[in-house]
């Protein structure tokens, strides 16, 4: 099937009458999605979003419930409406692939995430593959194909004049067959996408299981700011903090966006911190990424995106560290 | 010789020597003009010192983190010597803590757009103003006429503009620190935003709370602020904070008399911890 | 979680008439916190006190709101109530229910609504304080003087006299500051040196005073009670247990050297009493006009004393001494006029005197024992002109202040010429002639009938026209021109801070004003008191004054000390500043705001991240810190909280009051 | 109770102003007493907040109070040259004019946050400075600091529509929450 660039925003239109449509665009000067409405342009020409799509699942803030105090000095607890019905159209396969990512966290392994469970389940994702990458992009050495996201509902191909469409999952194929009148018959082959920014992840996880106490630790944490900025540009970043705030007569219960960047992240109400410096922070975060999440989940935290390449204030680099880490020579382990 | 291979004869010989136990420079990033800072302690890593018209990150800040090991060399330009005068009158470090090679600086540019950084465009004293020796000369570079011309432009809004205008900075702040972190004057052992006893400010992402951070921010450092930019340059979401901190220091300007911090290594006290019996009165 | 007692004050019907005390009681019990709420008519009388201690054992309640009156009203009433209970006092917090409620509202449901946010408020700021203890601050019955003028001996005797030890400090060789060099005191004209030597030897000999002549604090730490002070001795090389003042060596030395005490207008010897009646009774070498000490030859005094006093090789000698209080007597100087007076000669005429000159030139023991002869050429002069206020009222070449006492003290001068030079003409030039005390105006008047012509105005030039000295003015009253050929002209100057105290107050932390006079803790209230607690000043020190007020202010000070004094140990306030080590950065922000130099910066040792780091940190001294909390807004950190009112309670009350 | 604080032209009927003074104990406080025991009448929007002395205000109390709804902010301590602690006014006097610069900078109206020094006599004073505060903010509306700009739209902007810009975005506290 085929949707001819002609009919895009026709179909974005319909789709926006009925449920909330999100899109890249470029909001007050910040490239991010926004829901679909008038003034907001989407841009399907931009390689990415600085923000993450994660907030869509994972707001930066999400109001839990909220109480208040009535007369007699009585706590009444009240929960908030359910999400509405959402459509995220011409997300990126790396960004696709955080959401693989979000879903281990948030679902398996017998802990369900209500929030996360009630907005995913009524996520349809649409993702648009890449035909240009920008200079900081390394999805390919990550295990992404830039063109293809198989985890998405309703995959989209450029193919120049028209977006070969996939549907690829029950959810997917509902929705494009309410889409028919804007679509077409036929196939195109896609657009290929050049990475250009390449790196090598042989045997990286396991060498990092040896150099927890290696130098490269220190010679990278020297010049980060420890500055949240990574972790919240990161797309499969989805540390929170839980806590509450009273306004008047009422209370509201919510969880925010945490970083493990932060010495408050680990400060413990007795003044410890098990992570005082910003070694023992950088070191984690990257061990979180590239090692401890594969060896829970199997893949990697890291999607390739480069938007912490991009935007961290020191340039502080992962796919140089990645590039470090392989040409590491590790210490033969001493004879237990 | 350049500046650049004056800076990595230094350093090898000042590491070498013993003179000092690590040198804080720049290197190159992987892309194409990047640069990033560089903390070296071995005199045979000097060969990876750059310093090219792309050295966007100010310097100072990293020697809190070093001093540990001993007394530390850092390049520094204008910005960066401030920064030092800044820490050692705030008694963070102290004079002898810090080797200064000063280099001339023309002003830095962006590497992707290869335009001057804004914040190099509003720079005042782009020489060191605090150095132990010079590599190279000192460099030409124009004065901003009026660092207060972009605070003037906000003035002129309406409030109501100016609410809207604030407001939708504060709306696209993520509280990721980027600009505390980096900022020399911020080197409080435990900011507040992270005092949860107090909860001087909730950990919600909203506008109320954005601007308390915003607001606190610039009532903490705008006595000392010594205009390197790098907080503006530094944030992700590219918010003026620069309009914020030259607000506060026009104010100090008008009201107290001609302020610019970190110019001089002195122990008087910063504008707001002293008075004047004559200070204006507006409060009768 | 905390245990919370709120007592609800009925006041008769001065809060119960205006506010619904029970519906404020029924809201009180849903706050967090809150297990006892109790009501009452009057709850500060006796069984309403009672109540609230039985309710605080049974109920088990470990912090109390009352809501009564102000807390400027009964505020310690409550904390004295607290003592005799397990809670502690300062676990405490009143909500004002009578003066800012009860009091300014009418409408009774909007009053019941503001005292239910009062209450809140206090419930929120309560249940975050935490327990204060003051601690016992012993006072060391001791007090040291500085400075032995007439106000200095006026508050050694009288500290003294109530049976306490009293150090004077004295940099002058001999006691009696600046009024022994008087001739005579306005307005009885008693002799100035009949009624000042007396309270000098009176101080000498007391039992409970030591006197430290020639003598300068060195330095000093401590506070109130406890005042750790060091003074140099100055070498005086001589042996004063061995001199008995004979006076021999003075006869004998050969060095002369200009005399200050007459105002340079006599030559002493370099071994010297100031003057006859000095107290201590005996001579010092003046080290640096000493041929023996200088050169290393002559040894005359030596040779002569007869009780081999004379001692070459002394040296200063320092003597730490505690002291519980300490009174600032440092008197003034007069305004060195030269420089700013180039009209009127700036120096350079020797007939144009200063007052204190005039002093010595009439005096029977001066330099001309008491004849009026100017100083170029011995002549009397048949024609003075007197000029007011040079160096006072002058904001543009001298001080802004008025002097206060040149205006009495000028017409004395004006009478005690016109005394002793009957054929004289005495010529006053003034601004203004200020006569406010008992007997001044009447004074002032008869040396106008005594002759003495008052011209309003300054004069603008003085300048030599033979052996006359014209003076140049304008009599203001007239708006004409007036010349006066005078033989001889007195200036009474300015009296400005005497030297060095800058320097002395900045180690007592002593606040000066712009005119660098020490500072009161308060201009009408405390008069007499500095912000540093356990420093008080007395006579000019604080400003210009004449010899009643400073008398008068010598004695309210040695009252304050007293006070002091008799008491065993004080108790510190314990609602002050408070370091939180592990946050503060010890840059020193705290410290430059401090008014009381109660903070200062030490280097501590920690261990933070299981290494060994010393580091500066800032440091309370619970003595000095009066709870201000302006320290607290400097630091960003918050590493400095002020007990009592500490920024996580401020913040709660904030809060509360926002969930109305 | 419904929060509908955003639109001016939808103040509850019941609104009033709510205005916070920070008073210190030497002066104000005791101007504050005084005024009651002088029976002098004002409005009861006012509570006032004991501090030790004006250089003990923290610009950090003041956003506090303003972003948690309260309308006004006073802040009243001894004239200058008064202080208790000698010198905490004029430190007060500095950090509150390049506060209140910076808070009107950033759009806030002048009349919610003011600073008067109030001696322990000005009993009138105090009440006059509280009648004209409750004035000056029933004349502004209720304060507007905490509108939520939702995350996903596109803000409204000074050219935008006024009604639009007003409207509350988000029903942060639904209906049936009681009064």
């Amino acid at each position: 099937m085929l949707l001819s660039k002609q009919n895009l925003m026709p179909l974005l239109n319909s789709l926006a009458s009925d449920v909330d449509v999100f899109v890249p665009t470029t909001i007050d000067g910040v490239k991010k999605f926004a829901r679909l409405a008038d003034g907001v342009e989407p841009d399907f020409d931009m390689i990415n979003t600085t923000m993450p799509p994660k907030d869509l699942l994972f707001p930066q803030t999400q109001k839990m419930y909220h109480f208040d105090v009535d007369k007699n000095g009585s706590y009444h607890i009240h929960e908030y409406d359910e999400s509405r019905e959402q459509i995220v159209f011409g997300i990126r396969p790396c960004d696709m692939r955080s959401i693989v990512c979000l879903d281990e966290v948030f679902l398996t392994k017998g802990f369900v995430d209500e929030f996360y469970a009630n907005a995913r389940e009524k996520l349809l994702t649409v993702s648009i593959g890449c035909t240009q990458a920008a200079e900081t992009c390394f999805c390919t050495s990550m295990g992404v194909d830039p063109i293809y996201a198989p985890n998405a509902d309703v995959m989209l191909q450029d193919t120049g004049d028209a977006y070969k469409v996939t549907a690829q999952t029950p959810k997917g194929e509902a929705a494009v067959s309410a889409w028919s009148e804007f679509l077409s018959d036929g196939d195109a082959e896609p657009v290929n996408c050049d990475v250009t920014l390449k790196v090598s992840m042989e045997g990286v996880v396991d060498k990092l299981e040896g150099m927890y106490d290696s130098p490269i630790w220190e010679n990278l944490s020297i010049k980060c700011l420890n500055c949240g900025t990574c972790t919240y540009v990161c797309p499969t970043c989805h540390c929170f903090d839980i806590s509450q705030e009273n306004r008047k007569k009422d209370g509201v219960r919510f969880r925010c966006w945490d970083s493990c960047m932060f010495s408050e992240y680990t400060a413990m109400a007795g003044g410890h911190n098990p992570r005082p410096e910003k070694l023992e922070r950088e070191r984690n975060r990257f061990m979180h990424k590239l090692n401890f999440f594969e060896r829970r989940y199997g893949m990697s935290l890291c999607v390739g995106c480069g938007r912490c390449v991009e935007k961290c204030p020191v340039a502080l680099d992962i796919t140089r560290l990645i590039d470090d880490i392989g040409s590491y020579e590790v210490a033969p382990a001493s004879a237990e | 010789m350049s500046a650049q291979e004056i800076i990595r004869a230094r350093a090898k010989e000042l590491l070498e020597s013993g003179e000092i136990a690590t040198f804080i420079g720049w290197e190159a990033g992987r892309f194409t003009n990047q640069t990033t800072p560089l903390v070296i302690t071995d005199a045979a890593d000097a060969g990876k010192l750059v310093f090219n018209e792309y050295c966007a990150n100010t310097l100072a800040k990293y020697v809190t983190d070093v001093l540990a090991r001993g007394k530390v060399g850092l390049v520094v330009r204008g910005c960066d010597s401030r920064a030092i005068v800044r820490l050692i009158n705030d008694k963070v470090i102290k004079r002898e803590d810090v080797y200064l090679v000063g280099v001339g600086c023309p002003g830095m540019k962006d590497r992707k757009t290869d335009e001057p950084l804004k914040k190099c465009t509003e720079c005042r004293h782009n020489n060191p103003l605090v150095f132990d020796e010079m590599a190279g000369e000192n460099a030409e570079k124009a004065v901003p006429e009026d660092r207060f011309a972009e605070v003037k432009e906000v003035e002129a809004m309406t409030a109501a503009e100016r609410t809207r205008y604030f407001e939708s900075i504060y709306a696209k702040c993520i509280r990721c620190y980027a600009c505390r972190d980096v900022c020399p004057c911020c080197t409080c052992r435990e900011c507040f935003v992270d005092q949860r006893r107090e909860n001087w400010v909730g950990k919600q992402n909203n506008v109320a709370e954005n601007r308390f951070y915003g607001l606190t921010r610039v009532m903490h450092i705008g006595d000392r602020c010594i205009e390197c930019g790098e907080c503006e340059r530094v944030c992700p979401m590219d918010l003026p904070l620069m309009k914020l901190n030259r607000k506060v220091i026009q104010d100090m300007n008008d009201l107290f008399g001609e302020f610019e911090s970190g110019l001089v290594i002195s122990a008087e006290p910063s504008v707001l911890t002293t008075y004047e019996l004559t200070d204006r009165e507006e409060f009768m | 979680m905390s245990r919370i007692g709120v007592f609800l004050c009925y006041c008769g019907s001065n809060i119960a008439g205006t506010v619904d005390v029970e519906a404020v009681a029924e809201m009180a019990r849903t706050l967090p916190g809150v297990v006892y709420v109790e009501t009452n008519k009057y709850t500060c009388s006796d069984p309403g006190q009672e109540g609230v201690k039985n309710a605080i054992i049974e109920k088990g309640i470990d912090r109390v709101v009352v809501g009564p009156c102000s807390p400027r009203m009964h505020e310690p009433t409550w904390r004295k109530l607290l003592a005799d209970t397990p809670v502690n006092p300062y676990m405490l917090e009143v909500a004002n229910l009578r003066e800012q409620c009860s009091w300014v509202h009418k409408d009774k449901a909007i009053a019941t609504e503001k005292a239910k946010d009062l209450v809140k408020m206090a419930v929120a700021k309560v249940a975050r304080l935490s327990p204060l203890h003051s601690t016992e601050i012993p006072v060391h019955k001791k007090a040291l003087v500085i400075g032995g003028g007439i106000a200095g001996m006026q508050t050694a005797l009288d500290i003294a006299d109530a049976g306490f030890k009293v150090t004077i400090v004295e940099r002058e060789t001999s006691l009696g500051g600046k009024m022994v060099m008087l001739d005579k005191t306005f307005p009885t004209m008693d002799c100035s040196a009949c009624i000042c030597t007396p309270k000098m030897s009176e101080v000498g000999n007391h039992p409970n005073i030591t006197v430290k002549s020639y003598s300068e604090v060195e330095s000093v730490s401590g506070y109130i009670g406890n005042f750790e002070v060091t003074i140099r001795e100055k070498a005086k090389y001589i042996d004063y247990t061995k001199c008995t003042g004979c006076g021999a060596c003075e006869t004998k030395c050969p060095s002369k050297v200009i005399n200050e005490f007459e105002q340079g207008m006599s030559k002493r010897t370099a071994i010297y009493k100031m003057f006859p009646q000095a107290v201590p009774s005996k001579p010092v070498i003046d080290a640096e006009h000493c041929r023996m000490l200088q050169e290393g030859k002559c040894g005359v005094c030596a040779k002569v004393c007869p009780t081999g006093a004379i001692n070459y090789q002394d040296e200063d000698k320092l003597t730490t001494e505690t002291y519980g209080a300490i009174v600032f007597a440092t008197g003034y100087k007069l305004i060195d006029w030269k420089p700013l007076y180039p009209e009127y000669g700036g120096g350079k005429y020797p007939d144009v005197i200063t007052g204190l000159q005039f002093e010595r030139l009439v005096n029977a023991s001066g330099p001309t024992e008491g004849h009026i002869l100017r100083p170029s050429d011995n002549k009397e002069p048949k024609s003075v002109v007197i000029i007011k206020c040079v160096g006072s009222r002058d904001p543009n070449k001298g001080k802004a202040y008025c002097s206060r006492a040149c205006c009495m003290y000028s017409a004395k001068h004006a009478h005690q010429y016109l005394d002793k030079v009957p054929d004289g003409r005495c010529y006053v030039f003034y601004m203004d002639v200020r006569t406010p005390g008992k007997g001044y105006d009447e004074f002032y008047m008869n040396t106008v009938h005594d002759g003495a012509q008052y011209l309003r105005g300054r004069v603008s030039k003085i300048y030599k026209e033979g052996d006359k000295l014209i003076c140049k003015g304008e009599d203001t009253l007239t708006s004409q021109q007036v010349t006066v050929a005078a033989d001889m002209v007195v200036l009474e100057t300015a009296m400005v801070p005497a030297d060095g105290i800058d320097e002395l107050a900045a180690k007592f932390t002593v606040g000066r004003d712009a005119d660098g006079w020490l500072v009161e803790a308060h201009a009408k209230l405390r008069p007499v008191e500095t912000n540093t607690a356990g420093i008080y000043l007395a006579g000019t020190a604080q400003g210009p004054k004449d010899i009643p007020d400073s008398v008068c202010q010598a004695g309210a000070a040695a009252s304050k000390v007293i006070g002091l004094l008799n008491k065993d140990k004080l108790e510190s306030n314990p609602q002050i500043s408070r370091v939180n080590e592990a946050l503060c950065q010890g840059d020193g922000a705290c410290a430059n705001i401090c008014p009381y130099g109660a903070i200062s910066i030490v280097e501590k040792q920690f261990r933070e991240n299981s290494r060994k780091v010393t580091r500066p940190v800032a440091q309370v001294n619970p003595g000095l810190c009066q709870g201000c909390g302006a320290c607290t807004v400097t630091c960003r950190a918050g590493a400095m909280d002020l007990m009592g009112y500490t920024n996580e309670s401020i913040m709660r009350e904030v809060d509360a009051l926002c969930q109305w | 109770m419904p929060v509908v604080e955003n639109n001016a032209n939808a103040i509850p009927e019941d609104w009033e102003p709510k205005i916070i003074a920070f008073c210190c104990h030497w002066c104000t406080y005791t101007g504050a007493d005084l005024a009651g025991l002088n029976r002098m009448n004002y409005p009861a929007n006012v509570r006032v907040l004991r501090i030790p002395c004006s250089g003990r205000m923290n610009p950090q109390y003041v956003i506090e109070a303003l972003n948690k709804g309260c309308d006004g902010v006073l802040v009243c301590g001894c004239h200058p040259g008064d202080c208790h602690y000698v010198t905490g006014n004029y430190y007060a006097r500095r950090r509150m004019m390049i506060f209140k610069r910076l808070l009107e900078y950033e759009g806030l109206e002048p009349g919610r946050f003011q600073v008067k020094w109030i001696s322990g006599a000005e009993a009138g004073k105090f009440r006059d400075t509280v009648m004209k505060a409750v004035e000056d903010v029933r004349a502004l509306g209720p304060i507007n600091l905490t509108r939520e700009i939702p995350y996903f739209e596109l803000p409204a902007m000074p050219d935008d529509d006024e009604e639009a810009f007003n409207a509350v975005p988000e029903e942060v506290f639904p209906e049936e929450v009681n009064a």
